[in-house]
């Protein structure tokens, strides 16, 4: 359906992607990665694992994170334009955290 | 008309012009065709008249501050009500004046048709942006009336949130609301730089205009929701009491802040840099050159963009932040001052081998050029660690930000209003009046701001309502700058609106200049371009220009 | 620097006398002085090579002369020049700036320690040998003087402009600042930092006595008792020796030369103790329980003023033996030599 | 001169390529964009930039959650030990349900299906107030234990836990007054966050609402589905949020007594 609306003059620009049409089965099977993602989270939380844990919920936390992005939210099938706006916004927050952490981080460590 | 002369003001035979018969103004009627409308250059003109209101309301707040600081004595008013008036002074100026000040008028009434598209990606949201603006407007003036708050503009915690009885939660809500219209302005601009150009509009082929309010939204769009959220926490703590910024219930007010300064340095970038904008554009239409270095002057817009997100702990150094992390705050300031010396000089090698002459904007963009570069060298002074011991919190950093901000971007706001004027209502305004205007705020200005840097170095503090009598002669003087300069932002308020109705006719292109909007009829049409332009020429291109007009001249002729 | 002193000297009394310029009455402000003119050269050095171009291109190039315009591209060569040329002078100006800092910031090792404690709106300046002042301070000149700095409400910011010394005072948490002061005579404390209503009333008068006045002052001020002895009081009176006895069997450590050790913590991580490690003991001893205890110390948050907390910091700093307490063993961290100054690692 | 556009260049073969389709045009189609496609690309494009501002919205409560945890991780443990699993798990097992709703619902525009589309719609709602539901019996349980942030926060349950009546042991490790004190920091997070992450899903049932009152009357069955999927994008990020708000507050740490 995108060929009918096609304006040539976006061929040369790089933000154009076409439409793409995720199926249901691709959205059940992402549905049931995120509902297994749940279930290993709590179990994971209940076993001790010292420092592990949250590196494990965390990164559960993100794979699920991204799926979403990618599949419920389409990026995987953006332009390049979307799927570094999406980087930037990760980006800007990564240096709010780094950069204010360096604060909190370095002042244990004294006065010099 | 001789080449020779010394203006190159253009316009139309005055018996025979007219106004086009059709245009944005008069397209439709009513006052509903302006509250409800979705054209970019009508809400440019809404956002012209309320940044203008609050201007003046600032200005009153800047003129009590300064009769108060006449005499040493604390005389005019009370404790509270100076530690309103700067506060409500700070909040006003940045919040409602200058952080839309440019973008929202200027930018959109122009980059849609520097573009060459007929109107911002979003219309409706660029009409909601300016109904969350006065929103914000409204809670602020409700704030005041409702006795004021007293804060100063960067609501310290706990200060702002415990031991304060004024309307802080409502001066919140104002800046809360008033940031969502910024970053809607912001979003606006990015898609519409991004998705709309017009074919043949590569990125380099954009005026340097444009390169700076991209720059510019990108600020808003990432760096504003931290200032919303902050300010959400702020209100919480007031009215719940939780406690994520209080020191007594076991949390740190330097996240206050870190988070703050996140938005808050950004958001000085978010005040010039669409300033640097539109002295782009009048150097290069005043000298007749293509602006010197086009490339470095776009990527310097983005790198201080860039930069602008990681120096935020230099408005902390003395307040307990780690000495580590201010020695890496201080280093990345220092990177970030570059990029504008680099647009300093650009511009100025832009003049040379031009054709110069001295319209009323290319007065305002010479005052940024001194302004500023002192405003920002002196931002340099600020960086370096041990100087700020000293320099901080008191009257230097008071000059440093009014240098950058009143001689920079106010300047090069007034430059850009007196540059657009005749494309934005069609007419003239008289020349003798504005040149006036403009030495007039450039000599009331240092007055005023000048004896402020002497002032903060021998250690008076800022936000003193009552001082130690030696320091009464500068700040005299300052308080008689502050008249002048009163009186510099008064008379363009009076002639602008006196040329509304007797100002010359402009006619098209009274500059001469490059940009797209100058090819189009003043006042624009309401869809801007009758056919969508196709653009085969870079930005300042005047070869093209003395072409196109060649021609136009033997089809016409 | 490396001006002539005598230029110098002569540059800055001018300036100080036509009232433009503060006086210089601390060993640190010709050292910001220094920077602050070195910084002044190169705005100015900026300002008159932006002003040449400006001014020099618009009478140069100014239409009646140069009808005209010539396009010119751009030059990678000038785009390089004012690009490294502002970035050297910018990490120059970066460098000496750090310096400066570490210079202010980093107190020597033999300095006297003052309490100051801010709020709303007064400065409370507290000596060892238990004078109390309030918005007024008197130093000795020639001795370097540290300022051990908390704030009991929002935040304040201690400022000395002749002496170019500022720190911000802050709830909840010790800072520091110091200062040698070179000539005697009064100068101004400004409290900084926007505080509320009296903010701009928040100030005071450093004095500053050749050594022999500030003996008289400090023998014609004492209240009698030194901040350590109302410490040992408060010690007493608020039981923290039924714990704290110095006995082989007292449920708490023995704080005999804990300051300045590095303590070992049942956490495994090692602190130094210095006057914001036993304030923070004293409020939060959970947080950090000290290695081979049971966390049973109760807090006294809400209990003790800042002024107390300063007490008995100071009385516990003191306490280099138990002999006030009971004479008995030291803890085995004690044994490492203690710095005369707080939070000083390398001198 | 005329007040006509005066850029006259002559048309190049792009232009007339690009007129030709200039009529094409469906009714929602604004006058200012070009083609349908050039709105649609805009409008997800600018849905994800305002996406990132909620990104850092967000952001600035992660942090101080990030830091405070760090400084005082025992009382963040007793007080996520306070928050009930269960009806953590299935709110987020709700959440991920009705954002799988929503993704079925852009499909369903796309595909032109009106009534599946009013269905899933309808669906993702009702999971929507779910949600909220639970979420209000969660927050009326902490009204009732004094767990609100404020002046009547009460710790005595942090350093007196409960006898567990089972095993006679404290069901928690008990914390020193001054820790405890600082479960308030844990639960004014808590209420910051998930607040937020409400005020979000309230925000959005009501768009809800009123898209799928406008899908009802076959509004996006027609091709147009921008409005769907834009909607979309902002449901499926107030999901990752969850996704993060849930093992950050709920799973600190599930094993202290061990
Ligand atoms: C428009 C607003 C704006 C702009 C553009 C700037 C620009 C800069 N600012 Fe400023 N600043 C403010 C507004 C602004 N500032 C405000 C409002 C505050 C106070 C907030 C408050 O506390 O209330 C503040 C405070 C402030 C501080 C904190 C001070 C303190 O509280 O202790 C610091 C510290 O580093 C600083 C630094 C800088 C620097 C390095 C720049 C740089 O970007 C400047 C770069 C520009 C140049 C360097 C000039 C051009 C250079 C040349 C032409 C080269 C000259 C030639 C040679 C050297 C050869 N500013
Ligand atoms: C865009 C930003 C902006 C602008 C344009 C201005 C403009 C001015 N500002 Fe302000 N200022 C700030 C931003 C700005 N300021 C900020 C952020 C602060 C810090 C607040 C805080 O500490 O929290 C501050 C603080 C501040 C102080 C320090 C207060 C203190 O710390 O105690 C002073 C003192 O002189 C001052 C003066 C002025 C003056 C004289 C002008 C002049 O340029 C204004 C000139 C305009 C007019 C005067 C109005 C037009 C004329 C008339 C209506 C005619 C009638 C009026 C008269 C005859 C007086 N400002
Ligand atoms: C109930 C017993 C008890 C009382 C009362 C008590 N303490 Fe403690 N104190 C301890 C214990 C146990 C520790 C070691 C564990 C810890 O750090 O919490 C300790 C640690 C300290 C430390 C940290 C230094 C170190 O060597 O670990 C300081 C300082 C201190 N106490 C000061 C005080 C002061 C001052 C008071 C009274 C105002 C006081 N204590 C009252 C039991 C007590
Ligand atoms: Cu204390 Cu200002
Ligand atoms: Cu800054």
């Amino acid at each position: 359906m995108s060929d009918a609306y096609h304006d040539p003059s976006n061929v040369t620009n790089p933000e154009h992607a076409d439409h793409h049409i995720v199926t249901p089965l691709q959205y059940c099977m992402v549905f049931g990665a995120l509902l297994i993602g749940t279930l290993v989270t709590v179990l994971a939380a209940d076993i001790d694992l010292g420092v592990l844990n949250p590196v494990i919920a965390l990164g559960i936390a993100c794979t699920k994170a991204v799926i979403v992005i990618l599949f419920f939210m389409h990026v995987k099938y953006q332009s390049k334009l979307i799927k570094m706006t999406v980087g930037a916004g990760f980006f800007t927050f990564i240096v709010l955290i780094t950069m204010t952490l360096s604060d909190y981080m370095s002042r244990a460590w004294g006065l010099w | 008309m001789s080449t020779t002369s010394s203006t190159i003001i253009n316009l139309p035979d005055q018996r025979t012009a007219t106004l086009p018969k059709r245009n944005y103004l008069n397209n439709e009627h009513g006052l509903l065709s302006w509250l409800l409308t979705g054209d970019h250059k009508r809400i440019a003109i809404l956002y012209l008249i309320s940044i203008t209101f609050f201007f003046f309301i600032g200005g009153v707040f800047a003129g009590l501050i300064r009769l108060e600081l006449l005499t040493p004595q604390p005389d005019l008013m009370a404790s509270d009500t100076y530690n309103k008036m700067f506060s409500m002074h700070g909040i006003v100026m940045i919040f409602l004046f200058l952080v839309p000040s440019v973008p929202a008028t200027l930018g959109n009434f122009l980059i849609p048709i520097m573009l060459g598209t007929r109107d911002l990606a979003f219309p409706k949201i660029n009409l909601l942006s300016w109904y969350l603006y006065l929103a914000g407007g409204t809670f602020t003036l409700a704030a005041l009336i409702f006795g004021g708050v007293d804060t100063g503009w960067t609501f310290t915690t706990p200060l702002s949130t415990h031991y304060l009885n004024t309307n802080v939660v409502t001066a919140a809500t104002a800046i809360f609301i008033a940031g969502f219209s910024s970053i809607f302005t912001g979003l606006n601009f990015i898609v519409t730089i991004h998705r709309m150009r017009a074919p043949g509009m590569t990125w380099f082929r954009m005026p340097l205009f444009v390169w700076a309010h991209y720059a510019a939204s990108v600020l808003m769009v990432l760096g504003t929701p931290v200032l919303a959220i902050t300010i959400v926490l702020v209100a919480l703590e007031r009215t719940i009491g939780i406690g994520v910024f209080d020191p007594t219930k076991g949390g740190d007010p330097l996240l206050f802040q870190h988070l703050f300064w996140f938005y808050s340095h950004p958001a000085v970038y978010i005040m010039i840099l669409p300033g640097m904008g539109v002295i782009s554009e009048i150097v290069s239409t005043f000298s007749r050159k293509r602006v010197f270095g086009y490339t470095a002057v776009a990527f310097s817009s983005v790198a201080i963009a860039l930069f602008g997100f990681f120096v935020w702990a230099h408005h902390m150094f003395i307040m307990g932040v780690s000495n580590y992390s201010a020695l890496v705050f201080s280093l990345l300031t220092m990177l970030v001052a570059v990029p504008s010396a680099i647009k300093i000089f650009n511009w100025a090698f832009t003049l040379q081998k031009g054709s110069i002459t001295f319209e009323t904007p290319m007065l305002y963009a010479f005052a940024f050029f001194g302004l500023f570069t002192i405003g920002g060298m002196t931002g340099v002074f600020l960086g370096a660690l041990g100087m700020d011991i000293h320099l901080t919190e008191t009257y230097f950093i008071v000059a440093h930000f009014h240098y950058v901000m009143v001689g920079g971007m106010l300047m090069a706001f007034l430059g850009g209003i007196h540059f657009w004027w005749p494309k934005m209502t069609g007419r003239m305004y008289p020349e003798s009046f504005s040149k006036l205007s403009a030495v007039t705020s450039f000599i009331g200005f240092n007055l005023t701001f000048m004896p402020q840097f002497i002032l903060g170095y021998l250690g008076m503090p800022r936000r003193y309502h009552a001082y130690p009598a030696e320091y009464q002669v500068l700040n005299v003087l300052s308080t008689a700058g502050a008249t002048v300069l009163g009186v510099g932002f008064l008379l363009p308020l009076l002639y602008l609106t006196w040329s509304l109705r007797y100002g010359a006719i402009a006619g098209n292109n009274p500059w001469q200049a490059t940009g797209l909007e100058w090819q189009i009829q003043s006042p624009p049409l309401t869809e801007n371009f009758i056919e969508t332009p196709i653009v085969d020429h870079e930005a300042y291109d005047y070869e093209w220009l003395a072409h196109k007009t060649q021609q136009e001249v033997t089809t016409v002729g | 620097m490396h001006i002539s002193p005598v230029l110098w000297q002569f540059l800055v009394k001018w300036l100080h006398a036509s009232a433009l310029f503060p006086s210089e009455a601390s060993t640190i402000a010709p050292y910001t002085d220094a920077l602050y003119f070195f910084l002044l050269t190169i705005t100015a050095v900026g300002m008159v090579i932006v002003g040449i171009l400006v001014f020099g291109f618009s009478i140069r190039y100014r239409k009646e002369r140069h009808p005209v315009a010539i396009q010119v591209e751009g030059s990678t060569l000038l785009e390089a020049t004012w690009t490294i040329i502002p970035l050297a002078l910018f990490l120059v100006v970066f460098v000496w700036g750090a310096l400066l800092y570490f210079r202010i910031y980093n107190p020597p090792v033999n300095s006297m320690n003052i309490y100051v404690v801010g709020k709303q709106w007064m400065w409370k300046a507290e000596h060892p040998g238990g004078q109390h002042e309030i918005n007024a301070l008197h130093v000795p000149m020639g001795r370097p003087v540290q300022l051990t700095m908390i704030s009991q409400d929002v935040f304040h910011s201690f400022s000395i402009p002749d002496f170019r010394v500022k720190r911000e005072v802050i709830p909840g948490r010790y800072t520091t600042v110091w200062f040698e002061a070179t000539t005697p005579g009064t100068y101004h404390i400004f409290c900084t930092q926007y505080c509320g209503t009296k903010h701009s009333e928040m100030i005071g008068e450093v004095t500053v006595l050749t050594p022999d006045d500030y003996q008289r002052w400090t023998q014609g001020s004492t209240s009698g008792m030194s901040l350590a002895q109302n410490g040992e009081r408060l010690f007493a009176s608020m039981g923290c020796n039924s714990c704290h006895s110095g006995n082989a069997a007292a449920r708490g450590p023995n704080l005999a030369g804990v300051y300045g050790s590095k303590l070992q913590l049942a956490n495994g991580s090692e602190v130094l103790v210095n006057e914001a490690y036993l304030r923070d003991a004293i409020l939060n001893p959970s947080q950090h329980v000290t290695a081979g205890f049971a966390p049973i110390m109760p807090t006294y948050q809400g209990q003790v003023s800042e002024d107390g907390l300063i007490d008995l910091v100071e009385y516990i700093k003191g306490l280099q033996t138990n002999y006030r307490v009971q004479q008995t063993l030291t803890t085995s961290q004690s044994n490492q030599v203690a710095p005369t100054t707080p939070g000083m690692v390398k001198p | 001169m005329d007040n006509a556009v005066v850029v006259t260049h002559p048309h190049t073969h792009e232009t007339a390529v690009h007129e030709e389709h200039h009529h094409v045009a469906l009714p929602q189609h604004r006058h200012h964009f070009e083609t349908e496609e050039q709105q649609r690309e805009a409008g997800t494009f600018g849905m994800w930039l305002f996406l990132l501002t909620e990104i850092m919205f967000f952001g600035g409560l992660f942090f101080a959650y990030l830091l405070y945890r760090n400084w005082y991780y025992d009382a963040f443990v007793s007080a996520s030990n306070q928050l009930n699993v269960t009806l953590g798990a299935i709110n987020t097992v709700i959440l991920i349900g009705s954002g799988f709703f929503m993704a079925l619902g852009v499909w369903a525009a796309e595909v032109r299906k009106r009534s599946l589309l009013v269905l899933f719609l309808v669906l993702t709602t009702v999971l929507g107030f779910a949600f909220l539901g639970i979420k209000y019996v969660e927050y009326h349980e902490k009204w009732e234990k004094h767990h609100i942030p404020g002046e009547h926060f009460d710790i005595s349950e942090f350093v007196n836990p409960p006898i567990d009546a089972k095993t006679g042991k404290a069901s928690e490790k008990p914390l020193a007054p001054d820790m405890a004190q600082k479960t308030q920091v844990f639960f004014s997070l808590y209420f910051a966050m998930t607040g937020m992450h409400a005020v979000h899903m309230i925000i959005g049932i009501v768009l809800l609402f009123w898209l799928t009152w406008r899908a009802y009357y076959g509004e996006f069955s027609s091709g147009y589905v921008a409005p769907i999927e834009n909607f979309g994008l902002y449901w499926h990020f107030v999901d990752i949020v969850w996704l993060f708000l849930f093992p950050l507050l709920y799973l600190i740490n599930r094993h202290p007594l061990k």
